[in-house]
């Protein structure tokens, strides 16, 4: 399985990767991509910067070893990780997620399960700073829902 | 020198997410804590929050361990990406 | 709901799709897109030349139809579609869905249910002719069982 | 003219996508594919299939509907998009 994990300072342009990332396929007939973005209003009052922390090289590993389970389940071709660290404004991408495979159901299953572990489990710290002052966010209890649903599984869904 | 981070809202307790400190002897993680909070006991009690998770030179490891100097202890809140 | 569903009879770049439809959203934080390409090789032989065949109107008709079940179903600010027929060779992009909303739940199981519906619902014919013959493809079994997991659960899975 | 549509390898028995035929009084779908049987058995059979949907100016239809002049009535075998 090809993969690769970037953790990046700087903004990246989600279609230029999932170009790339398409081009570099031989045998994959489906590939799913998932982007997060800031959104513009969380909630309440509208964000102004959303921060986001990581372990430098714990964080790394701690994705790789998640590829590992995921090469194990899923008969994918290429799977590719992209998630901002830093400061972001409304709109940005935070995170990129890509995966291939002959037949759609890996892809997007593999796709999901990477999102809910990255979203819930992986060493990220995110922070909101509006009007309102500096917030620190932590998952919402569906993020740990989602998240336990693999648990249950080994097979998949 | 230990090398102790403190990620999240934790490094807002801290005033900084690095700090050094200087471990003559080995200290356990609570015993570091108890350290910590004999300074600062906001930040003492937020560290012993039971959701808190400590990792030694990058690996989990419980309260019991031991860390000496040299070691890099990282205090990490819940965790939110993506 | 923003909708777009386009039959397209000539090659289309997914990337540069989903980067105009990623723009046009508002307060969307997470897109899920699907990209479905011709194989190279599907089971035996090399595939020369992929063919799709639709009905003119009434494909088009069938999947709005099932956009508004989408719309019904799933909290989600832009949905697109877009479908080659005509004749498609080696990676080829076939089909692309592309959803967007707040939280990614809604998101994905949207292209789920979406892809499942293209692949064994919508009327597209589709054949392969390679060096022995032109042949007639149907859904796989795995098709037709996808297809029928949202039937069970109307509020989604 | 009432106008016959053949969807995929249905086009390829018909010998074309698309055919028409006069129809001097309404024909149900079934009695129009004794017309057509009568003129190719191999395509009658295919036509009969329980697999073969029929769809009448656009919405889907049984057999014992009824197909006029001017009607456009296509057959549509199993699809397979994606």
């Amino acid at each position: 399985m090809l993969r690769r994990v970037t953790i990046a300072a700087a903004p990246f342009d989600p279609e230029a990767e999932i170009a790339a990332f398409r081009k570099a396929l031989d045998d994959s007939g489906a590939i799913v991509t998932f982007t997060g973005q800031v959104r513009p209003s969380n909630g309440g009052g509208s964000v102004s910067t959303l921060s986001l922390q990581h372990y430098p090289g714990m964080t790394e590993r701690g994705i790789e070893a998640m590829l590992d389970q995921v090469a194990e389940r899923w008969p994918l071709e290429a799977v590719l990780v992209i998630h901002r660290v830093g400061d972001m404004g409304p709109h940005d991408p935070i995170v990129l997620v890509a995966t291939a495979s002959a037949h759609r159901r890996a892809a997007f299953e593999a796709a999901d399960f990477l999102m809910d572990y990255l979203k819930s489990r992986a060493l990220f710290w995110k922070s909101e700073t509006s009007a309102s002052g500096k917030l620190w966010i932590e998952p919402r209890d569906e993020d740990y829902a989602d998240a336990a649903r693999w648990d249950a599984s080994p097979g998949g869904r | 020198m230990a090398k102790l981070l403190f990620f999240g809202r934790l490094g807002d307790l801290a005033g900084g997410i690095e700090r050094s400190i200087s471990l003559s002897e080995p200290h356990s993680v609570s015993a570091l804590i108890g350290v910590l909070e004999a300074g600062d006991q906001l930040l003492g009690s937020a560290l012993v929050d039971p959701r808190i998770r400590y990792a030694l030179n990058g690996a989990i490891v419980d309260r019991e361990t031991l860390v000496e100097d040299d070691d890099e202890l990282a205090f990490l809140p819940p965790v939110s990406g993506g």
